[in-house]
């Protein structure tokens, strides 16, 4: 079976998603991963944007926003933020988020806002490099029951600890959540270019919890600024099967994954 | 009851100033957004904006570029899959604009909170992240305690955060369709709009259409501005250009492109201004600029079924010329 | 999708049990409201209600006056031009009913931090009144300080008041028109059902039209409940009666008044329930009940354009006895 | 020239309303008032309920309800209770709201929530007669930039203190108010049966401003449970002119005035 390394990662972010689930995905390969599953083993989940745009599908390809035409054109109920990062995703109704990362750490923290030249320094000026910020991945890190980020597997983007926590994964973990009384559980897991991170239930420090058919469990540490732990029960991820590609193929009808 | 509207060089010059706190609707990076009033603004030479936005826009991008603005307050800096803003990383990167960070809900609770004039707004979110603990404003404050301040919950005794209300002196908001008057509707998400409309001390409207207040008669649950908020209402079709307008016109791929390309030098953003602000005056010749190939493929969407029930109010340009004349600022 | 509709005596055994926190929509004293929802509560003899809603409404009042309530927080208690609502007077009066008050306001403010789960909501209104000071629900407590606690701004060192948010079990929403899958659409002011429907832990709704789902996108703006919130969908024309249904039916003069006069007494209230609850089971004898000439009347008023652009995607009685087949409940 | 005593008061309370204003009313004679005025003196002054009703003026008669039929049938704009009494009330935008009282006390505060045996005990028992509640308006007491109180004039109902203070006037007088940090002004007139009273403007006791053609200050203290005083120049209301009361009449289709 042929597949691409995106492929991969959107199948297997696609089977995060249970059948039922609220969920909110984010533009680009998130919201491909995300009608994948609801078009092949998740018929009840349901899908939201950050917008309130409800009961849509894509149309004439992937969305340039999540709240342009191409998400718009057959939905049942268009809302406003309020609505849907608050009302539904801050206050834990939100079962599954999907967010993407420029840099994560151990904890499953998540920076998309920007990198330092010293991110360490009191003094706080201007970004090396600026990124998008957060748009509403903090909310929904705070307030989805489950979090799933997806980020390349590169060592510049796997750091002890991150520049700028946008996203709260576990802060220091263990319980580290508890002091701001977030309603949602955290992140799940971290899919990767090549595997898939889970947390160390007590720990919650992220562990491998399995890798791509076409890498390993060396490729992985080795793309990784901290010492990445393997979990027990580490496995092989199981490949897309003919029937996971043909809908996935369907549902990216502009091609976005052959490009990227 | 009056007629406002005007002129959008009127309307500029008007309602905006140096320094203002200023901000736009939708203030979506590829959607809803008063992008048009904003090259008038830049046009008109505007300098010193404090900019209060839910998100990046084109708007945001081309203030950041042509030094119309020095301070945002923003929740994401891009273009979603249109890409990184050029103009704003340029301006963000070399400390040119100070960007201060929030997520979408709390600039939209930041807006609802001011609408309310409430002294603060309790945060579950954007607390014990950095989205606290560092701000651009403040930079030597870390962690910073005066940003996104504890609050403590007087029935539980747990500590939360408080987020400060926003409440900028104008805010130009994008609609579909208003009225003479200023009832406006919708169509598509109305991302933070509904709450923006009350948290500004001033707003104007730049609406795709001008139609009659019968349509807003027959849908008045739709009217989601009532004129009463309203100071004038431009009337532009394909303001929010590049950006899309659900219902009417799609987002124009290739200019997004080109506009972000051409805002990531000065070189570029001289290029930007000389050919996409300065080099028109009417509605007509803003519609030349774009192209008529342009504007049939933007057309072409899957959307403009939303906008069949209220074509019958819509008023022609002969109409608009007309009524503009009947204005209360002609 | 699911189809979700249900029958009103099955909605009420499944979804409500005894001492449950509920509450109503509208929630307002002669517009949009649960009433026959909360008549088949009392046929089904529930008791120990602790009821939030926004306003008294013919269905607090009946609740009252059968006893099917013990506890009511609201901002109002009265029917509005309508008068007194007797059967609330009866028991809050004779200490059977413990009524706590708020004010408009702040029953929606209280849905909309219960919606965001929000630990408290800041307060500039209810301060500095009895409505702070004094509480039925804790008698003995004055000037109270626990109802409406201080709080302090964190940016100003101002005191300000914070309200306890409310989150009802179950929350009975009457809408204009609902698909089968549960987007709904109101005419005539939302009142609080926006926010109350993100407030409750499960949503029913009582709908005057089911239509088809095409009205939901030609109209996604008008739909401000989408499926995802409702668990079982009720199709029952003039279910607001005798209250009225922008757009559908005015309220009922002749008995809004008897109504009340008879849950003035315990005798009266017997009467009521024979007559008016224990009387009928299908949807036609309801409208027998009515009556005619009442529908006539009622139906005689100058909103009902409001509806007209939806009449096509109604559907028929017919269809809806085939579409309840075809629900998950059945 | 003929008029009622209710006639008088509608007349006098729809005067406080000036050109440009934007008005809340309550149902009733309150609302009969305020459209009067629309009507009469003020076209461009808008008039809203508390349910987010816009742009509507009543057909068919006094509506039933802020939020009834005959009040919606030629509304512009249809929102809800958190944008008219939130967005427009508590922040301070609304001009001028119009409550009615069952009893008030000569600092203006307003009790619509029940009269009690004995309402200085510190137990809050059952009232002896419970009345409606705030409704909205405690949230227009706190928020409008000025307040305009109806109400008849019966000894009974114009107490040194009020048995429950339901929607703030200025409390204990004087500055009162800023403890609470109340964006509105506090009520600027209380319009009886028998004539006008307004606050003092330094110890905001409510006095007599003027009276109406068909009374006098006597009737009007005799009607009064405190030591009501007079302001220095205190006057006469003036009488309904013939065009106010054929405006006022036309704009009570429904004859409610007569009625009552």
């Amino acid at each position: 079976m042929e597949f691409t390394r995106q492929e991969m990662m959107a199948v297997a972010t696609g089977r995060e998603i249970r059948d039922g689930d609220l969920c909110i995905f984010g533009v680009g390969l998130s919201m491909l991963a995300g009608y994948f599953a609801l078009a092949y083993h998740a018929p009840n989940a349901k899908a939201m944007t950050e917008g309130g745009v409800y009961g849509s599908t894509p149309v004439g390809g992937l969305p340039w926003g999540i709240e342009d035409n191409r998400i718009s054109a057959n939905a049942t109920c268009f809302t406003g933020a309020l609505d849907a990062l608050g009302f539904l995703v801050a206050s834990g109704r939100c079962d599954l988020g999907i967010i993407g990362a420029a840099q994560v750490d151990k904890f499953g923290n998540v920076n998309t806002t920007g990198f330092w030249e010293d991110p360490t320094s009191p003094h706080f000026g201007p970004p090396k490099t600026r990124l998008t910020g957060s748009g509403g991945a903090n909310d929904i890190a705070c307030g989805c029951k489950r979090v799933v980020i997806m980020l390349a597997h590169e060592k510049k983007r796997f750091a002890e600890k991150v520049d700028y926590i946008t996203s709260p994964g576990y802060l220091d973990g263990g319980n580290a959540r508890e002091k701001y009384h977030f309603v949602g559980g955290g992140p799940v897991a971290i899919v990767t270019t090549l595997g898939i991170l889970r947390p160390d239930p007590v720990t919650k420090e992220m562990l491998i919890d399995s890798y791509f058919p076409f890498s390993s469990v060396e490729e992985m540490k080795a793309n990784t600024a901290w010492d990445l732990k393997v979990s027990p029960g580490v496995k092989v991820t199981p490949e897309p099967t003919a029937e996971e590609l043909k809908v996935l193929r369907a549902v990216d009808v502009t091609n976005v994954l052959k490009r990227t | 009851m009056p007629n406002k509207l005007i002129a959008l060089q009127e309307a500029v010059s008007r309602y905006t100033r140096d320094g203002m706190v200023y901000s736009s609707g939708g203030g979506l990076p590829v959607g809803s957004e008063s992008v048009v009033f904003g090259k008038e603004m830049v046009r008109q030479g505007r300098k010193g904006i404090h900019y209060l936005t839910h998100c990046c826009s084109q708007q945001v991008n081309l203030f950041c570029a042509a030094g119309v603005c020095d301070r945002v307050e923003a929740a994401f800096s891009g273009l979603e899959v249109y890409g990184f803003a050029n103009g704003v990383r340029r301006a963000v990167e070399s400390g040119r604009v100070l960007w201060e960070d929030w997520s979408n809900l709390s600039m939209t609770l930041r807006f609802l909170g001011g609408a309310l004039r409430w002294p603060f707004v309790p945060a579950t979110v954007n607390i014990g992240s950095d989205n606290q603990w560092r701000s651009a404003f403040k930079p030597d404050e870390y962690p910073c305690k005066s940003k996104i301040p504890d609050v403590t919950d007087p029935f539980t005794g747990k500590v939360y955060g408080a987020l400060p209300v926003a409440r900028p002196e104008l805010a130009v908001i994008h609609v579909t369709m208003s009225d003479v008057e200023g009832n406006a509707i919708f169509l598509g998400t109305e991302w933070s709009r509904f709450e923006l409309a009350r948290a500004a001390d001033k707003v104007i409207l730049q609406a795709d259409f001008i139609v009659d207040t019968d349509c807003m008669r027959q849908y008045p649950n739709l009217v989601r501005i009532p004129d009463l908020l309203v100071e004038a209402v431009i009337p532009w079709q394909f303001g929010a250009w590049p950006q899309c307008s659900v219902g009417v016109y799609d987002s124009d791929e290739d200019h997004m492109r080109a506009m972000n390309k051409m805002l990531g030098t000065d070189e570029g953003t001289r290029e930007f201004r000389a050919k996409y602000i300065d080099s028109w005056h009417t509605h007509e010749e803003y519609l030349a600029l774009i192209g008529k190939v342009a504007i049939e493929k933007i057309m072409n969407n899957a959307t403009t079924h939303l906008m069949d029930p209220y074509r019958k109010w819509v008023k022609s340009d002969e109409e608009i010329k007309k009524l503009m004349k009947e204005s209360k600022f002609s």
